[in-house]
């Protein structure tokens, strides 16, 4: 190990600087100076992007580039998914202060526990072995957990956070155990011996499938992929707004990319097995997703069925196992993360003073309120139903097209069925903006940054679906597509 | 029967049968208490193996810390027995089936011919004296899990701040007293001239 | 002669006892905290036996930091508990469920 | 105008961009949005005159092209490019984009610059789709078209309007999705989103049909086909004037669009193959939805129920070349067939378009659409009862207006074809005129029946003028069709040649 | 100028002034409406009799002019053009006088209409289009002048739209005429399909080629395609000529205005389907058995219609089923490969027939539209003028020697008994019968009107819309603009038959536009019995049509000058033939039943059931439901029950190692 190294993780060891420096900074400040650790957030979250555009293993001509005895790796999938992961932090720093303001709970914990989390993120995808992997995963779950219960008086938040965490800790129970078969059958912990070793031992060891279906089981509840998504909705619902905004956006890129390591560095070998095992999770939960969202009036609850049936398509990415499909995955799991921290931002911009607007009903007659806010919304919704021009079009039909490269036609044919279906839950809330009467006519206040972060990523979510190249190009060209 | 198998199977079956019991009783004291036991137990099947670093930390870490911490918040909860597992009964059969099924899937792994039997898995040899399982451990971890490392700390340390955040609570039923406050205090502050109406003499018409 | 199988045999027995706990319990969140302490301790078995037989210690590295994390956790899940406690006044499962549908 | 602007560019993004503006203008400046919507429109309209103009018909070749990479990773590009079979149906929906912006003019009092704003931005979108030779291109214009649609008929609709409006999306959507796996399978087969490449990629007949059927899914919902009709009498009943005139006249277009752009030259064999389904729903089409065009209660439903009938024609008239190719020699009247169906849909366009402006007329002042409300009201308004009898009856394929000539034209291909075609085809001259005139009957004349058709006023002179240009178009194109015909005769040639060769033989497979 | 704009000018102008009647209505006023209709339709006539002229004096042969490309689509031209030959000229000469004639008439008829210029401009228009039909040199336009005449007649005959009647027959007209254009439409497809071309020329100069080929339409039988292309084009022609039993629309048409009952649906626009047979005389002389259709269609039309005809008490509705049988007449000629007879009597019906009706008219404005003859009688006094031409009319009709009607329905007659075309014998029998029948109504329509008491009684104070038999003021003799033009159509009604019959019908003046295979080819043979009008009338008493018609005389002027009981007597003692004639055979019923109800309850059923039931229903909207149903009980798992979320991660962790552990 030396310093080049080190320097690798720069900006997880910025990050994990800054998290203390709040921590420290917000036992000297008065309750009215808070903005202070918001702006500090802020500053972290900026740099933190700037260290990572750096990428010196880039302009060595390395592909990618290793620290910590392999246990971290740099790679340009790693870098564009960590600078969205700040990038979206970022816009939801900028929805939640305004929530935690509105709602009296603005407390720096919430900035130490989420950059502790972002840190776990930034670590997860970097991960490039079982310990990493795991430790960056309990990192982002545990602080996830305590955010969960954030609103100490929320009977719900706590409800949500002791299902969250019981789940959460099965299925961490059950990665390690699926680690634990792994690790006996090939005796290394390094992903890349790892697929050394499978490849000189022949991939169809009944022990490596056995442990490969607990990881994926693990990984499957990371990501809310049925039958292991049980916890997404109640999560979601319980947890106060700004808390579901990050734990819906952020950590499933993390997710993500953690999948990418496992199943493709790690168990490339036996992508015949985890393609079938992959495609039956999809297909559920995209067909249950979007049914289950369907019976929904709550729009968190609905948000969550939805997300739970857009890991289904991020999973359909996987599939192939080529490098195009990864693309096609890693722009997805992008691209919702977008579209979901805009959806909540609105959830959040609606809520008046001390009342969240969870109802679907709230969003009654927005156009009429406010048509700027109503068209926001309306592209947020067509773009998560994949009507194109917008963004979320582009998203599936990449995997659409990443599930036909892999042979499976009838899974595409499903998934395109039930996202017509899903359409349906989408429309409606463009129903009630648009077709309804408001029910009040209080007039929508919110500040001003607040007001700029929600429009940029509304217009992201059109602009990078009209000129959607350059993302896509980057998706590609980070797996060498 | 070699010494080593009496002590693998009288530690494993007090091990089951104290998971058992954890599952099953119920006070929630009495379960943790089985569950200290469940894990001396394996602490013992450890010091078989010959991880000895790991069996003692587990003792500490675990007993001494953990499972009093699961002590002392029971005893703080006070929670109530009277109405404990009512539905238990009802849906044992399929816990059961459900439990038995899958250990069965795992025990064909586990049992499948040539997999973890001694030709595939030789027993290792004893370690010879010289050898400190802590030791090798350390460097281990200093060296290669060096980043690991140092995330278990963060973990911990994110642990702190979640127990502190979502428990620590200001009283706003408490009394304090702020010196420099009495010192600065006011007449105004202290007394309180109030202004009234003469009372009507009773009976007076 | 112990084998791995054995002890593998009993990292998979405790596994499911601990899962099987999760899902019989209806009325002691405690109790599932403590489950989950047991799976920990099934999957840190396997470990243990695995490191032993391969004679490689990553194993055992990695069973360290399973019981720091499953320390952790058990602090955040306790303070969880309480949260719970603070709030509805019982910790009793089957009464956990504003959240559904 | 300078030859090498990018007039189809300007065609797609000028309402677009112009739509946006709009939007700008903001609620309360309604009659700046009407007025900037008037002026957007018809620049748009001058512009597409200048297409026509230039257009060169003596090659089937794609003209005024345009090539831009757009996403370039997966070989998308925005690659525009109009045939004979583009030009008349832009000209169609540039034409009726100023004529929906002038007819909403005073109806919609509500959120003017929206309303504005969704026509523009669909018409522009519209273009893009008869001008789209990229696949991906095309599909985005394709669906994103429903948008603004959905808005339109939920916003500004009667009173079952959100049940129809998600009806019509959904059914769209459902349908078009199943036509997106098959571009995707085409994409990753040929490695080209252009779809004239994939009209020379020779696919097995297997394949085909697959394919087929998945633009079958998606165009047959869109143009509609019985029996996935239904969205069509629900949504036009249901939605404002304006749309229901753009959805008649144009959106319905872009099903026998793609028809022509798709299905038939890129599954030449499997159109072949099945052509017995096309045509069988067809006839469907054209005599059962004439019965339940003649019991209609509600003027909207009828004329809705018309346009499928009509729709059926159009169908009917692409899918005849097979069975002629069989049938006579030198398989003469397949032209026939497949210009007629082009002359169907542009006359249809006019016809149906003003159809329903004219049914808006009419709810404007009495807000009902239902037959039995109305009678005698030739007696109040004798120069509305004039145009919407000269469109009944053009409406009924009365010779000299538009609406004769393609049913004429594909009748007569359908006879080169089979007797029975022709005979089930013509059965629509007694439906068509029974429906048509009953109706007219009922609403137009007889004496008075209540007070409130006592009190109607005649058309004003911006609806006397809106139905005055239709009328025009009408009588035009019914009197001297040759402009309109010649347009198209070097891509339908081409089509046709094409179509005649097997596909899966140059592959060798 | 040149030949092609005098042609164009000819149906041109009646279209001008019908745009300038229609469109400027409220700017030129009701005088200068009629004034454009007027001039145009008289400069057209001037114009068709100059054509007349010159092809019949100055040797100007068949023109086939092409007037503009209509369309060009797979290598078909389709033509707008003028094909001028004999028979086309007569007819442009006939139609724009009957239609000037009218014209005039209207100004008087219709005095008093809110409507009038729109009426100027629908009869104008009406010129127009019946010129084109006549002049077309193509099928495409043919079928453009067939439908233009029908949608005029459709405007007129619902002209008072505010009367249900008027409206509904209206409608019935062309729903009934679609019928027949469906039919015709298929022959021109036929023609299409087999000639490639659809002009008159191309089609004529190959039709021989196809005699032999067949076709098998249904299965296992084998039909000439000419017999196909015939019957079908002959079925435009039954809905047009309303033979039977396409004929229903004919009696109710009388709603519309007298002047249109004369001029439409007497005069021209019903002889458009013996012309258009005429003039497709190359392609059915080929076929026997399409002629033998032809000729028992016309024969049943005939006979049953004027049976009909007797029992009405509507004085047009009389003249109305006179006109079908006529037209069966007609028919029959054509039948029998006389054309030229059956376009001799059309133009001769086409005057006689217009004479009645506007004579009619003049008797229904003097009785304040009262048209039935139940409250007539006795007009002869008031109206002498009408009452002469009517009579003349009627001579005409009846075929009275020297009358221009005896010359052209003897012809017919005769040529009848010369074919010996399969069922001609039958036909003969027909004809002879419809003779003492049409004499029969004929005279009883003179008597009921114009002769006997008055059936009616003045009341000056009966108001607007006084009841039946009751009139405001005493009927008197029609202002002259409507008397002229029954003077001016009397004259022909008498004379043209005299002086054209050598020239017209055995002089070969229509050979050059009508083709008859020499077999069949029995005007000829008539034509060896011909030595002059004038002999043919004297010889003509020695004939059984004569003495028919006297029979017929004598019968009417018995029942309803002399012996009126007669009538009420034989009404009684045969009172099914009575309602049976009365109802018009029960066609009318019978057709409401089987098709109109029949129509509307299957489009309720296709609605209902197939449309908004099984398709809407099940597969729309209960996907919909389904789906919905399905949410709702997918939502009933997410129990809120932590062990129930836990044990499903385990039942899917046991479902994922099952599958992939297990069964490997």
């Amino acid at each position: 190990m030396n310093t080049t190294n080190m320097l690798l993780a720069a900006p997880e060891l910025w990050v994990l600087t800054m998290a203390c420096v709040i921590l420290i900074v917000d036992l000297f400040l008065r309750e009215e100076r808070r903005g202070i650790i918001h702006m500090l957030a802020m500053i972290t979250l900026i740099f933190a992007a700037i260290i990572t555009l750096r990428a010196d293993y880039l302009s060595e001509g390395l592909r990618s580039a290793t620290a910590f005895n392999g246990s971290f790796i740099r790679d340009p999938m790693g870098d564009v998914l960590k600078l969205f992961s700040l990038f979206v932090l970022g816009i939801v720093y900028i929805y939640s202060k305004f929530y935690l303001r509105q709602f009296r709970m603005f407390r720096a914990d919430f900035y130490t526990l989420s950059l502790f989390a972002l840190l776990g993120v930034m670590l997860l995808i970097s991960a490039n072995n079982l310990v990493t992997i795991y430790l960056g995963l309990e990192l982002i779950s545990l602080s996830s957990y305590a955010l969960v219960a954030f609103d100490r008086e929320s009977k719900r938040g706590s409800e949500a956070a002791m299902k969250y965490f019981v789940l959460g800790s099965m299925a961490s129970g059950m990665l390690l155990y699926g680690m634990s078969m792994i690790y006996g059958a090939t005796g290394s912990m390094d992903l890349i011996q790892i697929a050394d070793a499978i490849s000189t031992r022949g991939g169809d060891d009944l022990l490596l499938v056995f442990g490969m279906v607990f990881l994926v089981v693990g990984l499957a509840f990371k990501l809310g992929v049925v039958p292991f998504h049980m916890w997404i909705p109640d999560v979601y619902h319980g947890a106060p707004v700004a808390v579901t905004l990050f734990i819906s956006s952020v950590p499933k890129m993390a997710a993500f990319a953690m999948a990418f390591r496992l199943l493709h560095t790690g168990l490339g070998e036996l992508h015949a097995d985890w393609q079938q095992m992959l495609s039956l999770l999809a297909i559920l939960s995209i067909v249950l997703g979007n049914l289950a969202a369907i019976a929904q009036t709550n729009i968190k609850r609905m948000l969550a069925y939805s997300t739970i049936s857009h890991m289904g398509f991020v999973l359909m990415g996987l599939l192939p196992g080529t490098a195009s499909g990864f693309g096609a995955g890693m722009y997805y799991v992008i691209v919702y993360s977008v579209m979901s921290a805009a959806g909540f931002g609105m959830v959040i911009l609606l809520s008046a003073r001390g009342v969240e607007a969870e109802q679907l009903d709230d969003f009654k007659g927005l156009n009429q309120r406010n048509s700027w806010y109503a068209a926001i919304m309306a592209m947020v919704m067509f773009s998560m139903a994949g009507v194109p021009v917008f963004v979320g079009f582009f998203a599936k039909w990449l995997v659409i097209k990443a599930a036909l490269d892999a042979g499976l036609v009838w899974l595409a044919i499903m998934a395109v069925i039930f996202s017509v279906v899903g359409a349906f839950y989408y429309l409606r809330v463009v129903k009630l903006m648009y077709f309804d009467e408001p029910v009040t006519e209080s007039p929508i206040e919110a500040p001003v940054d607040f007001r700029a972060a929600i429009s940029l990523n509304g217009v992201m979510i059109l602009g990078l679906g009209i000129f959607s190249s350059s993302l896509i190009a980057v998706c590609m060209s980070s797996f060498g597509a | 029967m070699p010494i080593t198998e009496i002590v693998f199977y009288m530690f494993s079956l007090v091990l089951v049968a104290a998971a058992v019991a954890v599952i099953t009783v119920r006070n929630p004291v009495n379960a943790a208490l089985f569950l200290v036991l469940a894990f001396f137990s394996s602490a013992a099947i450890w010091m078989l193996l010959e991880v000895e670093f790991l069996a003692i930390i587990l003792i500490l870490v675990y007993v001494g810390a953990v499972m009093v911490l699961f002590l002392f918040v029971i005893m703080m909860l006070d929670i109530n027995l009277a109405p404990m597992q009512e539905g238990f009964i009802n849906y044992l059969p399929v816990g059961i089936t459900v439990a038995v099924v899958m250990a069965l899937e795992l025990m064909v792994v586990v049992w499948s011919k040539g997999r973890f039997d001694e030709t595939a898995f030789p027993v290792p040899p004893p370690h010879p004296d010289t050898y400190s399982n802590t030791k090798a451990l350390g460097e281990l971890l200093f060296t290669n899990y060096l980043l690991a490392f140092e995330l278990a700390g963060v973990i911990l340390l994110v642990a702190i701040i979640a127990a502190i955040a979502l428990t620590h609570r200001q009283r706003t039923g408490s009394k304090r007293q702020n010196p420099s406050m009495q010192v600065r205090v006011q007449r105004d502050e202290r007394v309180r001239l109030v202004k009234m109406d003469p009372e009507p003499r009773q009976g007076s018409q | 002669m112990l084998t791995l199988a054995h002890f593998l045999s009993l990292g998979a027995i405790l596994f499911c006892l601990s899962v099987a706990g999760i899902f019989l319990n209806r009325k002691n969140v405690i109790i599932i905290l403590m489950c989950i302490e047991l799976m920990l301790l099934a999957v840190n078995m396997n470990f243990v036996a695995f490191s032993r037989f391969l004679g490689n210690l990553d194993g055992q590295v990695f069973v360290f930091f399973i019981l720091t994390v499953a320390a952790a956790e058990a602090a955040i899940g306790l303070a969880i508990l309480v949260v719970v406690f603070r709030n509805r006044g019982t910790i009793n499962v089957s009464e956990l469920d504003d959240l559904k549908g | 105008m300078a030859s090498n602007w990018p007039i189809l560019s300007i065609l797609i993004w000028l309402p677009i961009l112009g739509g946006i503006t709009v939007i700008a203008a903001g609620a309360q400046r309604a009659s700046l949005a009407r007025l900037l919507a008037l002026v957007i429109s018809i620049l748009t309209f001058v512009f597409s005159i200048s297409l026509f103009t230039s257009f060169d018909t003596t090659t089937a070749a794609m003209q005024f092209t345009e090539l831009e990479p757009w996403v370039a990773t997966f070989d998308i590009f925005y690659r525009l490019g109009v045939d004979g079979f583009s030009v008349p149906l832009i000209l169609l929906t540039t034409f009726f984009g100023v004529l929906v912006v002038i007819a909403g003019w005073e109806v919609i009092q509500d959120n003017v610059h929206q309303y504005m704003a969704a026509f523009l931005i669909m018409e522009g979108l519209m273009v893009g789709v008869f001008c789209a030779l990229d696949a991906m291109l095309f599909y985005v214009f394709f669906e994103a078209m429903l948008i603004p649609m959905f808005l339109a008929i939920g916003m500004w609709g009667g009173p079952r309007r959100v049940y129809a409006t998600i009806k019509f999306f959904l059914y769209t959507f459902l349908g078009s999705v199943f036509m997106l796996i098959g571009l995707i399978y085409l994409y990753i087969q040929s490695g080209t989103w252009s779809i004239l490449e994939w009209h020379q990629f020779p696919l097995t007949l297997e394949v085909q049909k697959w394919l087929f059927l998945g633009f079958l899914a998606a165009f047959s919902v869109k143009i509609p086909m019985w029996p996935v009709h239904t969205w069509l009498p629900d949504a036009h009943v249901e939605a404002p004037t304006g749309g229901s005139v753009v959805l008649a006249a144009i959106m319905l277009k872009i099903g026998g669009y793609g028809f022509i752009r798709f299905s038939l030259p890129i599954t030449p064999d499997a159109s072949a193959a099945l052509d017995w389904l096309i045509i069988t729903l067809s006839l469907i089409a054209v005599v059962y939805i004439g019965f339940v065009a003649l019991v209609q209660k509600d003027m909207k439903k009828l004329i809705a129920y018309s346009s499928i009938s009509h729709m059926g024609f159009v169908t009917l008239g692409l899918f005849l070349a097979f069975a002629i190719f069989q049938n006579s020699e030198g398989g003469r009247g397949a032209a026939l067939g497949v210009e007629g169906a082009m002359v169907q849909m542009i006359s249809h366009g006019f016809v149906s378009g003003a159809l329903f402006l004219c049914v808006g007329v009419l709810y404007d002042r009495l807000h009902s659409r239902m037959i039995a409300d109305y009678g005698g009201v030739a007696n109040t308004m004798p120069w509305f009862a004039s145009f919407a009898v000269l469109f009944f009856m053009a409406n009924s394929g009365l010779p000299g207006t538009s609406g004769f000539v393609g049913e004429f034209m594909v009748i007569l291909a359908a006879f080169q074809a089979n007797f029975w075609y022709a005979f089930l085809a013509a059965l629509t001259l007694i439906l068509g005129a029974a429906y048509s005139l009953w109706l007219v009957k009922r609403v137009i004349f007889g004496e008075v029946t209540n007070q409130e058709v006592a009190n109607l006023k005649d058309i004003n002179a911006r609806e006397a003028f809106v139905l005055g240009t239709i009328a025009v178009a009408v009588l035009l194109v019914g009197l001297w069709p040759q402009p309109l015909v010649e347009l198209m005769h070097a891509s339908v040639d081409q089509l046709l040649q094409h179509i005649q060769q097997p596909k899966f033989t140059v592959a060798g497979i | 100028m040149s030949l092609k704009t005098i042609l164009l000018l000819i149906p041109m102008l009646p279209l001008a002034a019908a745009v300038i009647a229609g469109l400027l209505r409220k700017q030129v006023g009701r005088a200068g409406s009629h004034w454009f209709a007027i001039l145009g339709v008289a400069a057209s006539f001037f114009l068709s009799a100059w054509v007349l002229y010159q092809q019949m004096y100055e040797g100007l042969g068949i023109q086939n002019i092409s007037v503009y490309t209509w369309m060009v689509s797979d290598g078909i031209r389709f033509e707008i053009g003028f094909l001028i030959d004999h028979l086309s000229v007569l007819m442009m000469t006939v139609v724009s006088f009957v239609s000037l004639m009218v014209h005039i008439y209207t100004i008087g008829y219709m005095a008093h209409d809110p409507g009038y210029q729109r009426f100027f401009s629908y009869i104008a228009l009406f010129t127009f289009s019946m010129l084109m039909l006549v002049m077309a040199n193509n099928f495409l336009q043919l079928f453009f002048g067939w439908e233009a005449v029908g949608l005029v007649s459709y405007l007129l005959i619902g002209f008072w739209f505010k009367r249900e009647s008027a409206i509904v027959a209206g409608l019935k007209a062309f729903l009934v005429n679609r019928v027949g254009d469906f039919g015709f439409l298929l022959g021109i497809a036929a023609v299409l399909y087999c000639f490639g071309s659809l002009d008159y020329a191309t089609v004529f100069a190959q039709s021989p080629e196809i005699a032999g080929k067949t076709v098998s339409i249904i299965p296992g039988m084998e039909w000439q395609w000419i017999t196909v292309i015939c019957i079908c084009l002959f079925i435009g022609a039954m809905g047009k000529s309303a033979q039977a039993p396409l004929h229903v629309w004919l009696p109710d048409s009388m709603e519309g205005p007298t002047p249109i009952s004369a001029l439409i649906h007497a005069a021209t626009m019903v002889t458009a389907g013996i012309f258009m047979v005429a003039r497709m005389s190359p392609l059915f002389e080929l076929s026997d058995a399409a002629l033998s259709f032809v000729m028992l269609i016309g024969l049943v039309t005939a006979v049953t219609m004027g049976l009909v005809g007797i029992v009405q008490n509507d004085i047009k509705r009389v003249i109305a089923y006179s006109t079908l049988s006529q037209l069966g007449y007609m028919t029959v000629a054509l039948g029998v490969s006389a054309y030229s007879a059956a376009i001799f009597h059309l133009m001769t019906h086409a005057f006689f027939k217009a004479l009645l009706f506007l004579a009619a008219g003049s008797v229904i404005i003097a009785l304040h539209h009262q048209q039935d003859m139940r409250y007539m009688g006795g007009l002869r006094r008031h109206m002498p003028a009408t009452w002469i031409t009517a009579w003349v009319g009627t001579l005409a009709l009846i075929g009275f020697p020297f009358m221009s009607g005896f010359y052209s329905k003897d012809a017919i007659i005769e040529a009848v008994a010369e074919s010996s075309r399969f069922g001609a014998d039958i036909a003969y029998w027909g004809v002879l019968l419809g003779v003492l029948i049409t004499s029969f109504y004929s005279f009883r329509l003179l008597y009921l009107t114009f002769h006997g008491q008055p059936r009616y009684t003045v009341d000056v104070g009966a108001g607007e819309h006084p009841p039946d038999g009751i009139v405001q003021h005493a009927p008197h003799e029609s202002p002259l603009v409507v008397t002229v033009p029954l003077i001016l159509l009397a004259i022909p009604s008498i004379v043209i038959g005299y002086f054209t019959i050598g020239p017209v019908l055995f002089g070969g003046w229509l050979s050059d536009s009508i083709t008859v295979l020499p077999q069949n080819d029995v005007v000829a043979a008539v034509g060896h019995h011909f030595h002059g009008a004038q002999a043919m009338a004297m010889h003509a008493i020695q004939t059984a049509p004569f003495w028919l018609m006297i029979g017929g005389f004598v019968l009417a002027t018995v029942i309803y000058r002399l012996r009126p009981a007669i009538a009420d007597l034989l009404q009684q003692k045969m009172p099914g033939l009575h309602r049976l004639l009365e109802n018009k055979y029960y066609i009318d019923e019978l057709y409401q039943r089987i098709f109109v109800s029949r129509i509307v309850s299957m489009g309720n059923v296709l609605w209902k059931k197939a449309d908004a039931g099984v398709i809407d229903g099940w597969m729309v909207n209960g996907s919909a439901r389904l789906v919905d149903n399905i949410a709702q009980k997918v939502r009933v798992w997410q129990s809120g029950f932590l062990f129930h979320y836990a044990f499903a991660m385990i039942v899917g962790l046991i479902g994922i190692l099952a599958i992939w552990v297990m069964l490997k």
